[in-house]
């Protein structure tokens, strides 16, 4: 049995024997032989090579999430996943806030050149008030919002053109 | 001269193995269980860093298989051996056994188990060091004459009990001597089953006495410590059902005297690991020896709230070879613990135990709060074994604040699908005669015999009406929630 | 809205008016005004006549378990209990012994006369033995299990014979 | 002279709560909670004997409302009001009033909350009862042009503080003066969102220090004694996270050194009640005063673990006018403890807040785990408070053995549905400069502002390709158990 397996960017294929009571399987040619059983509602007991684990295992949409060792990571079925990254653009600028937050004030003006590290908005959320930063060196190409609005995820607040422009095609984060 | 112990088999199951692991991982000690095949989804599989199955479910082919259990600790590269207590802990030819095998057994020595577990011999020997013992036989009576002679010379109600015994089996109080010879039967027959020796003995027993022990420490060296004493006298069929740490009623001078003389025999027999002195004590405060338990016990962890040691952590520390690491000056006993036993047993029913499956189970927490637990919700009790399930552990400033405490602690408990001592518990220690510490061993069993729950039913039909009427669950916020975004990109920068 | 429920053997009936978020009702004249909200997966906080409770309600055959203050109690809706006490038969020696056990020993003979607490079978259950005592004078009619036996739930293993008839009907268990 | 207090209102929410309520449970007094209309099914409210909605969710109409918390206070027959941390536990009005409704405040008197909440006057004050403080503003600065003079004499970077701050907020790193402005802009307005005062001053920044506090208590009658130090050194974004006592540098000398100097200042301005003595200390180990928390902290329960006190009882004693149970003498600390904060927060996006609904809530348990915890599993995290969840304290004979603890006890907590520091905290935790001893102020936010967890993920596919094979649930023992029958029934008698 193949499992196509989606955990952040990395995908992998795990060729799987079931047996009794486990499976068998290899990942990057390490043979892993797994005995495994349900425990409670959200737990499974395994034996990976003969050493004990208990995973919480909780299905979520498109995968499972599995907590081991106080570290929770999402594993997804790349067979069900959307043929290429469609939800959301790679671009690290371009993601959603996660919360409803207040702008505070803006720190910079249409077409300032700011370094990597300027910060850009200030916003209050939960409470508590941060700082963005540009994430890298850029030019001011628009600003989109001001003191008091209230920002809901998915807005953006301000478009930046990178300075440098051979970096555009790298990068998975700030 | 020190031994490093890098893994260890725990020879046990339930609460007392997954606290034994505990212990060990913070250490960076690697652990194995022992499972039977009706436990592989047992607390304590899911704990270890390895398992290894070593038989069926009764205790005979799997916990009491010294073999399987050697062989295993030996396919797993362990270097020693914990037994928790109960099944092998007191069992002189498996310490043998496992030393033979170049295992460290995590307890005295075989000889010293042997000595202290024939309660006969154990009794003799003490009573030579200057322990003073319960009048009653020695071992020298054969017949069923002479034994009857022995008891009308002490005078009745005697108690029988098992030479081999512990944790109140094979036991039988005797009012009368007509009773005397059944009595001999029947605990011969449940010690035998227990212990496989049907050895027994007979003592005077005393009326209402209270049951004080004490913890001992003694490493290799020769140094042996006391860890103040235990009160275990709220017993219901002979066992334990709540310790504290202190005594409500010893006082420091009673409190040294009698961990002076648990020392000095601990050291004339040559005792090593952590062991307990129980003794019995009468209305005018006299103690008396009763045996030795060579082994970890269930109430440990009020001892080691009130002086601040882990005593898991000493046995390991003590069986690699290390000195001990506190002096009796050390041992400064701080504020009052309290431990309730929770077992699967119905206190409405003469404590009948109460296998089945654990629909709810919610456990007390918070400040000065400890549960070992050794279940989940959902698992199923196996008949097989001891029905305990857990131990919910307390810690005041004072008697009373660890009292109030545990009351509170029960009150949050929700144990469903079996029944619990947790009714009787909150009333027994919400009684006056707890309160004032005046429980002794006959408490339970004479004045609470036909306890039954006080139920709160108005409250029971309002909440049966609430949740009929509200208790649709509110619609889960459907689906996963988004993996949060980089907060520093909350901005949404576009290129 | 009526409920009629029963806990042991006391049956009792509810007249429920309900409000926002709540009811009112009165049990044995005391009236009582309840607002409730379930939490989590089996839990209801109520505020009864404003006093804040927690409950553990769990729906099992015939009615729900509550647990109060660690304190389980089963409250069964009367009007899905079969009409009469068909299940179980009342008296109190005649019910099932709730998990299997092993007969060790039988301390009496058939005919013979027993006081109240008189020990009559010995048996092991869960590695601990327990002695059957008489729940009253009685005589012993018939003795259907030898030491040795396997018995289960539903075997009778002693038969007695009250020997104060007057106490025939009374009782509600030993 | 003792009042008696029978009712507590408890003006604050979550962990904080739920923990005061459990001690005035135990001590027998009735408790009422405060909740705002999205807390209607919060864990504190289930806590309560009785509870009050005091307004909508925003803090300013509810936790915030002095007039609804003390009109609640009176409805309910309330004697006294317990503020808790956060909110309206530092507020001089809010005590004030309270007493002027003739309830008692726990916490010091408004005078002594007024002059120590004036951080300006606080430095003033405290420097002149000898407490050395670090260079900066003193208050007589009222233009930029000053300011930015003082700054310039005291060296940059500097930093800006709220007057009336705490907990972080309001609290700006300054590295060159061009960027002054807009950090006291900044900070005022976040003090003035916060605590309703928008005046902040100016210290010099020390670079690396650790933040090293004294805890107090303060009887009515004149006593006042320390309960040792704590270490709060781990903070992200100038809030703590990671707490414990002892500290791992201070000793014998200078515990007593910093002790005496913060109970000499409380008894100069005339302090009771419980308090913090805040101080950052250098790499040359000069301590310097940097506020007085005039409440309980977060953090307090690392001290009852190594002082055996409850400090909630405490402040219950002293405001019900009774003096100190225990004597500077009988402080000994003993063993060492660990604190973890868990909030809603995501440590791989600069510890960004992550409301959300607790999908899946797993808190660890055993012999010397605390869990305070003011959330459940399926509940929501309201946006509107501080997203803290609870807290995990571990005690161990040694720092060593706590730490080891606080690992196992966070590897055993499963958190989501939101993000949690867990992942983040086993990494500090298991770091050479946390083993060592060696974290300060800054270690979070400069050395581990990159930190990205390390996942599980052979594991995790593993165990995802078991689910998927093996993950049915069994059938649940269908149907209920039967009510078990009576024990001494079981031979079924038959009339």
């Amino acid at each position: 049995m193949d499992y196509r397996c989606k955990t952040g960017m990395i995908e992998t294929t795990l060729s799987c024997t079931t047996r009794k009571k486990g499976f068998s399987t290899e990942i990057d040619g390490t043979p892993f032989i797994v005995s495994a059983m349900p425990v409670g509602e959200k737990q499974m007991h395994l034996f990976i090579n003969g050493r004990s684990r208990l995973a919480c295992v909780e299905v979520i949409e498109g995968g499972k999430r599995i907590t081991i060792d106080g570290v929770p990571v999402e594993v997804l079925d790349a067979d069900r996943l959307p043929d290429t990254s469609s939800a959301k653009d790679d671009m690290p600028g371009d993601v959603t806030p996660p919360m409803p937050s207040v702008v505070l004030a803006i720190l910079v003006s249409l077409g300032d050149q700011v370094d990597k590290g300027t910060p850009l908005v200030t916003v209050s959320a939960m409470k508590m008030e941060t700082t963005l930063t540009a994430p890298f060196d850029a030019r001011i190409s628009s600003i989109n919002t001001a003191p008091g609005d209230q920002v809901m995820p998915g807005e953006i607040l301000v478009n930046l053109e990178p300075i440098t422009p051979e970096e555009e095609k790298t990068g998975t984060g700030g | 001269m020190t031994q490093t112990i890098d893994k260890i088999l725990i020879a046990n199951r339930g609460e007392i193995a997954v606290r034994i692991m505990r212990t060990c991982r913070e250490m960076g000690i690697g652990t194995v269980a022992v499972y039977s095949e009706v436990d592989r989804k047992a607390a304590h599989v899911m704990m270890a860093d390895e398992a290894v199955c070593i038989g069926p479910a009764e205790a005979a082919l799997s916990y009491l298989n010294m073999e399987a259990i050697i062989q295993a600790a030996r396919a797993t590269g362990c270097g020693a051996v914990h037994p928790g207590y109960g099944f092998l802990a007191e069992n002189a030819d498996f310490s043998e056994q496992c030393e033979a095998h170049g295992l460290i057994f995590i307890g005295p020595s075989a000889e010293v188990i042997r000595l202290l577990g024939d309660k006969i011999a154990a009794r003799k020997r003490l009573s030579e060091e200057g322990l003073p013992i319960i009048p009653g036989t020695l071992g020298g009576e054969n017949t069923l004459k002479e034994l009857e002679a022995a008891t009308l010379s002490m005078g009745y109600p005697v108690v029988v009990k098992a030479a081999a015994g512990g944790g109140g089996k094979g036991m039988r109080t005797v009012a009368r001597p007509a009773e005397l010879e059944a009595a001999l039967a029947s605990a011969a027959g449940e010690a035998k089953a227990a212990f496989g020796n049907g050895k027994v003995y007979i003592e005077k027993y005393l009326v209402a006495p209270r049951h004080i022990e004490v913890q001992i420490l003694a490493d290799t060296h020769g140094t042996v410590i006391h860890l103040i004493e235990r009160e275990c006298s709220a017993q219901r069929r002979h066992q334990k059902i709540v310790e504290e740490c202190p005594s409500p009623v010893v006082d420091k001078a009673m409190r040294e005297k009698m961990g002076a003389a648990a020392v000095k025999a601990a050291k004339a027999v040559g005792y090593t690991n952590a062991g307990t002195f129980e003794f019995l004590v009468d209305a005018e405060m006299n103690f008396y020896f009763l045996e030795v338990n060579t082994r970890l016990q269930v109430e440990h962890p009020v001892t080691e709230l009130v002086t601040g040691v882990d005593l898991v952590r000493e046995q390991i520390r003590i069986a690699a070879g290390a000195p001990l690491a506190l002096s009796q000056d050390e041992i400064i006993p701080r504020g009052h613990a309290v431990e309730c036993r929770i077992y699967a047993e119905d206190p409405a029913n003469g404590f009948m135990p109460s296998p089945g499956t654990l629909e709810t189970l919610v456990e007390p927490s918070g400040p000065g709060v400890r549960v070992d637990s050794g279940v989940y919700e959902g698992w199923t009790v196996p008949m097989e074994y001891d029905p305990i399930l857990s131990k919910i552990i307390t810690f005041g400033s004072d008697r009373k604040a660890a009292t109030q405490r545990m009351i509170q602690a029960l009150k949050q408990t929700v144990i469903t699908g079996i029944a619990s001592p947790v009714p009787f518990l909150i009333e027994l220690l919400e009684s006056e005669t707890f309160e004032k510490g005046e429980v002794t061993t006959d408490t339970i069993d004479q004045e609470l015999s036909d306890w039954k729950p006080t139920l709160p039913l108005t409250e029971a039909l309002l909440a049966y009406v609430a949740h009929d009427l509200f208790g649709q669950k509110a619609p889960s916020m459907a689906g996963p929630t988004e993996q949060p975004s980089p907060w520093t990109q909350l901005g949404a920068f576009r290129i």
